[in-house]
């Protein structure tokens, strides 16, 4: 085998696998199934953004809703008030990624680390709400748009052709639109941690002061960092408010950052492919507990919550890395030689 | 509310269902979470292609799924009490707005109490609107409205809001509140011992059986207006009572006005497809616009083409010992709010929720 | 001038309730060094024990004073043994089991009681402040509140369990080498620190709803609080409830409870900006 | 002593709340020279270090690299000049693998192919070719504080500061990272604190003693030793704990 492929392929794996369900969920699935998997993608982009900050910087962000209902606002008021969708997706992630900044800067230039950083980031994103929440008063408009309070913004346009507003995307392009998203963050997110900055960021959540002692600004790193994830936030926040028209403040909830957080630690903290998996299974099966009426969904989420912590702690992606993964590529070259599957490239 | 809804269904189908078919009931919990609203619209709407959906409690939940099932030609019913406005054609909403029973209220107020008011309201759209609606027929009626406060939905301490509330000296206060946190104002209220020294009215009490979970001298005084209480003197209303009681027993909650509503809005739509002799979307709609009528519990019934909400009776009552005692009763209220903004009879396209602006 | 002492009782009420709501996550924050995220629902528990207590006909100080700290330092007992004590030493993995078992604990009630609110009815009336009333039950919340903080520090000072407790904390290895059961000290402790949470939420029974996903907005105000006052349980509440509370009824006074919260989120921020430790960990750092 | 020193610090104070920690300490060290700061626990040995490569700030007096004030630079910039140290528990990135550790340190000044000579050059110093791709985390502790001094290395530092290197190591790893540290020297001007005796002897020209935050003496290694004041404070108390 070519030697760039052995090094690269738990990557190209993914890639495939990728263009396996861009091409192949759209003839399989019927609408109704493709508009819910879009929703899947969409939270995998939010999981991936936690996954980056969380898992590879260190930060501990308990309050990461903060930026996927910036972002989501930023786009519902951004459309309404300009018609065409181009700008307002480039705004829905300038804005969280300055909200990170100004954050990361706040509290990484004053060494606040660990839970104290989760404090602060719930209690930002606590402040979003309440106010967010308050709105409702026919006073707080932006433009053309009624923030509407706790009711939130409804008919939000969908996303369009870039400077073509009447060219609004059908349910499947909007699928394709979010799954070629999905994969452009998860490579992006994987070519930064080959980089020299990723590799610093990874030391960072490591061991801080060695890599100060080696020089490196370990207070830049993270707040770089923390604005490529809050971004990323901001766009799925987006594509979320594309997808179904609407958003209100719930989605700066508590609830909404411990589901991302859940995603997390279902997923496989310290990985990217894990998180994405935990947000497919887990919003599946919120979906799905909704559809019955027996057990009470938040007992549910609560038990596997917990059972992840006390029983798995690494989450699902060692079982797909380490079995799943060398399974599907022993399958792709019918000859099995699972250990060129290099296991410190965690996927 | 879904109990309601189960039961007219079963009811139906006991009497051989509808156009000789068995009606079925998905349904969904959405555990108040937005994004899934528009899920199981969407999965109702395209997986089980039904005929019409009824739900959605919040206004915010039903500008969610109004889109949904307007993109998707289902039909759509919203039966909760709420701010007023909508204008869609795909739509019928059979609560109460502001229309309907505020005025009653603040007539009530202003006529029996004095001229000065005060509004304590939820801080979303419908306290909003409903707040504006209270200081306009306050005026109409030479009182006004001295103080108004809003308030999350989740709040429990209204420690400072009474204190504010004796400041002002009002002679009467208006409530708008919703949701669990609220109960605890007139619980604070009353241990305040201010029950009874200044009257309350309200847009809301009772439609979460507030008055079961509190005391009697918590609820006592408390004047509401709807369009159904269960202590509705009718033998339409008995029958009714009876036959659900035999379903759910007697230990069942107070038939709420919004309990009626979801049970009213299944007739209302059941009759449409009698009318109509078909579920096709279009042809109910035809027939539900021209003017659909059924006798139900809370009285007469019938659907505002021009609107698409409903003309029915609305009750003055007040609560004494966690019943109410009707004083006055104003037949055939119309939705006059939303027919301010609203005709689709000239605007059949409309499709949105219109602000109204109340002068 | 009445309307002056009126509006103090609503300050000083402000500020022990939220002495109340956060002592229990205090003690166990500051000699344990575990945040317990289902803290709320700790006290959700206790208002639904005092309700369930009071419509069975058992006395209501009875129901609210005695019965939820028993019932609920027993499932805190038992919480302990089953789950805090295999996470002991791994906050963050402590923050994140505790939050599953809110949502948890939050469903289970769901289950048993629905969804609508209960009640337990303030068993105290009004009482007369010049043309004013207020509420005797505040007064009363606000007497519990000292009684608790005053009951806490005897625990901890004077009792045998306090001192072990407090020995343990600093330095588990030595307690051990002497001999002391550490981990039932853990466990005591823990189980101590949820039936504060208990009588908090027996206190404030009759005076918020009692519905089951109320333990979200007491969690974050209590977990806020706990973390500004920093690691010394008793001085640490005290000071930074007083802060917090006098900032939250302030900002509400002067405009609206919305920006009340807010006001009180802001302070937090800035609170651990500056002193990233909390109060205690910078100033009385020998206190209690 | 007429070339300029590497760094000097200048009435250096620094207190905690109400305890002095370092109360007026002026050093200074030659271009090339290696030195050993000797004292007992609390003597303010590791405090010193701290300010030196800018961990906590002084509150007075001076620290100069070379005539560049640091008393305002951040850790990192301090680094960057040329400052590296290792710690007294040894600080290495745990989670990864012996090869990454390099890496990163190497990375920071220098590019492609140069990285990885670096790398190599400090795999074969410490002997760690058997581990390249073992987590630091599970390498025995002597091999880390080795990896340690090599991170450092890989920094390409002008002055290295090692704080307790060959604590809890067997006396045969003594034996060589006293070679090691010497072959260092050679190259860099290092300051060593110590407790070993004869570790000190073994590396060690001149000795600075502190106590109690301040230079008890400085010289020679026979002097100090001999030194009556250095035998109280410091070898007296220790041969009676």
């Amino acid at each position: 085998m070519h030697p760039f492929v052995r090094s690269n392929a738990s990557l190209i794996a993914v890639g495939v696998i990728g263009i396996a369900l861009l091409v192949g969920l759209p003839l399989a699935l019927e609408l109704f199934t493709l508009l819910r998997v879009t929703l899947f993608v969409i939270f995998a982009i939010l999981a991936l953004s936690l996954a980056f900050i969380w898992g590879y910087g260190g930060i501990l962000c308990f309050g990461h809703s903060a930026f996927f209902g910036l972002g989501a606002y930023a786009y519902a008021v951004s459309v309404i008030n300009v018609g065409d969708s181009t700008l307002p997706i480039v705004i829905a992630m300038a804005l969280p990624a300055l909200l990170a900044a100004a954050l990361g800067y706040f509290m990484f230039y004053a060494r606040i680390s660990d839970v104290y950083v989760g404090v602060i980031t719930l209690t930002v994103t606590l402040i979003f709400y309440n106010v967010v929440n308050s709105t409702a008063g026919p006073q707080y408009r932006i433009g053309d748009v009624h923030l509407g309070g706790f009711n939130g913004i409804p008919n939000v346009p969908s996303l369009n052709v870039p400077f073509d507003p009447n060219a609004v995307l059908g349910p499947q392009d909007m699928f394709w639109v979010c799954m070629v998203a999905l994969m452009l963050v998860y490579f992006g997110l994987r070519m930064l941690l080959r980089m020299r900055f990723g590799r610093v960021l990874i030391a960072v959540r490591e061991n801080e002061s060695r890599v100060e002692f080696l020089g490196y600004d370990a207070r830049l790193h993270k707040l770089i960092a923390f604005s490529i994830g809050g971004a990323i936030a901001g766009l799925a926040g987006c594509l979320f408010t594309a997808w179904g028209g609407f958003i209100s403040p719930t989605a700066f909830s508590v609830v909404q950052s411990a589901q991302i957080i859940i995603w997390l630690m279902v997923g496989g903290v310290g990985t990217l492919i894990g998180p994405m998996i935990g947000a497919a299974l887990i919003s599946w099966l919120t979906a799905s507990l909704g559809s019955q009426q027996t057990v009470d969904a938040n007992v549910v989420l609560g038990t596997v919550l917990l059972a992840f912590v006390l029983l798995v702690p690494k989450g699902i992606a060692p079982i797909v890395t380490d079995q799943l993964m060398p399974w599907f590529l022993s399958m792709c070259r019918s000859k099995p030689s699972v250990a060129s599957v290099s296991r410190k490239d965690k996927t | 509310m879904f109990d309601a809804l189960n039961f007219a269904v079963g009811e139906m189908n006991a009497a051989g269902g509808l156009l000789g078919r068995e009606v079925k009931v998905v349904s969904f919990d959405t555990q108040s979470n937005m994004q899934l609203y528009a899920q199981y619209a969407q999965e109702a709407a395209l997986k089980h292609k039904v005929a019409v959906v009824h739900g959605g409690i919040t206004s915010a939940s039903r500008e969610i799924i109004r889109p949904v099932l307007g993109k998707y030609k289902t039909l759509y019913f919203y039966e909760t009490p709420y701010e007023g406005g909508v204008c869609d054609r795909n739509v019928f909403a059979d609560g109460t707005t502001p229309g309907h029973n505020t005025e009653v209220l603040v007539d009530h107020a202003v006529k029996t109490w004095g001229k000065k008011g005060y509004v304590l309201a939820a801080d979303y759209n419908y306290g909003q609107i409903t707040s504006e609606w209270v200081k306009k027929y306050a005026k109409e009626r030479g009182g006004d409205v001295i103080g108004t406060e809003f308030f999350p939905i989740d709040a429990t301490n209204f420690g400072s809001t009474i204190s504010k509330i004796q400041a002002a000296k009002p002679d009467w206060i208006l409530t708008v509140l919703v949701g669990g946190g609220p109960i605890s104002f007139y619980r604070q209220f009353n241990a305040a011992g201010l029950s009874g020294k200044i009257p309350i009215a309200s847009t809301t009490f009772g439609a979460g059986n507030e008055q079961m979970v509190l005391t009697p001298e918590e609820s006592n005084g408390i004047v509401v207006a709807y369009n159904y209480l269960q202590d509705i003197d009718s033998l339409a209303n008995k029958e009714f009572l009876t036959r659900f009681r035999a379903k759910f027993g007697a230990d069942y909650p107070p038939v709420t006005d919004l309990t009626m509503s979801s049970y009213i809005g299944l007739l209302l739509w059941a009759a449409g497809v009698k009318k109509a002799g078909t579920i096709d979307r279009d042809k109910v709609i035809e027939a539900l616009e021209s003017g659909i009528t059924v006798d139900g519990p809370s009285g007469k019934v019938s659907i505002d083409p021009q609107t698409h909400h409903c003309i029915f009776d609305v009750h003055l009552a007040k609560f004494k010992d966690k019943k109410t005692v009707i004083l006055n009763t104003f037949p055939q209220r119309k939705p006059i709010d939303t027919a301010m903004v609203c005709d689709l009879k000239k605007n059949p396209r409309d499709a949105k929720q219109y602000v109204i602006s109340v002068k | 001038m009445d309307l002056a002492i009126l509006v103090g009782i609503d300050f000083v009420n402000g500020v022990a309730t939220l002495a109340l709501m956060s002592i229990g996550l205090a003690v166990v924050f500051g000699m344990m060094r575990i945040i317990n995220l289902a803290h709320g629902e700790f006290m959700v528990m206790g208002s639904y024990s005092a309700a369930v207590a009071y419509h069975h006909n058992v006395n209501i100080w009875v129901a609210i004073l005695i019965v939820p700290p028993i019932a609920v330092a027993v499932i805190g007992a038992i919480i302990e043994r089953v789950i805090i004590r295999r996470l002991y030493g791994r906050m963050v993995e402590t923050m994140l089991a505790t939050w599953g078992l809110s949502l948890f604990i939050v469903g289970i009630l769901t289950t048993i009681f629905g969804s609508h609110t209960e009640g337990v009815p303030a068993p105290l009336s009004g009482i007369k402040v010049g043309n004013y009333q207020t509420s005797g039950y505040s007064l009363f919340v606000i007497l519990m509140s000292v009684v608790t903080i005053v009951g806490v520090y005897v625990v901890l000072r004077a009792t045998r369990l306090g001192l072990l407790a407090r020995g343990t904390m600093q330095n588990a290895e030595m307690a051990a080498a002497l001999g002391v059961d550490t981990s039932r000290i853990y466990a005591t402790t823990f189980a101590f620190g949820a039936g504060l949470a208990g009588l908090a939420g027996g206190i404030l029974a009759p005076i918020s709803g009692v519905f089951p996903s109320i333990g979200g907005s007491y969690i974050g105000r209590a977990f806020i609080t706990v973390i500004g006052g920093g690691p010394a349980p008793l001085v640490g509440t005290v000071t930074a409830s007083a802060m917090f509370g006098f900032v939250n009824q302030l900002a509400t006074f002067l405009s609206n409870p919305v920006y009340g919260e807010v006001a009180l989120l802001v302070a937090a921020v800035i609170l651990i900006r500056l002193l990233p430790n909390g109060i205690t960990g910078r100033y009385f750092r020998r206190a209690l | 002593m007429s070339t300029p020193p590497l760094i000097e610090t200048i009435g250096l104070i620094k207190h905690f709340g109400g305890m002095q920690a370092i109360r007026g300490v002026d050093f200074s060290l030659a271009e090339g020279e290696i030195r050993c700061l000797i004292g007992p626990n609390g003597a303010g040995k590791s405090t010193f270090f701290k300010l030196l490569t800018g961990q906590i700030k002084p509150t007075s007096g001076s620290v100069r690299f070379r005539g560049t004030d640091l008393t305002m630079l951040q850790a990192h910039e301090i680094a960057r000049l040329g400052i590296g140290i290792k710690t007294q528990q040894p600080s290495v990135f745990n989670g990864l693998s012996v090869q990454e550790n390099l890496w990163i340190a190497a990375a920071r000044h220098k590019k492609g192919k140069a990285i990885g000579q670096s790398v190599e050059a400090q795999v074969e110093r410490f002997s760690l070719g058997g581990f390249v791709n073992s987590l630091a985390g599970q390498l025995a502790h002597g091999q880390r504080q080795w990896l340690e001094l090599g991170v450092v290395l890989c920094g390409d530092p002008e002055l290295i500061l090692l704080d307790e290197p060959a604590a809890g190591m067997t006396e045969e790893e003594r034996v060589r990272t006293a070679a090691l540290i010497l072959e260092i020297n050679r190259q860099h001007p290092i300051i060593v604190v110590e407790h070993d005796m004869s570790f000190i002897r073994s590396i060690a020209q001149r000795i600075t003693v502190f106590n109690q935050g301040m230079i008890l003496t400085e010289g020679g290694a026979e002097e100090v030793f001999s030194n009556q004041a250095v035998r109280d404070v410091y070898l007296g108390k220790r041969a009676a704990a």
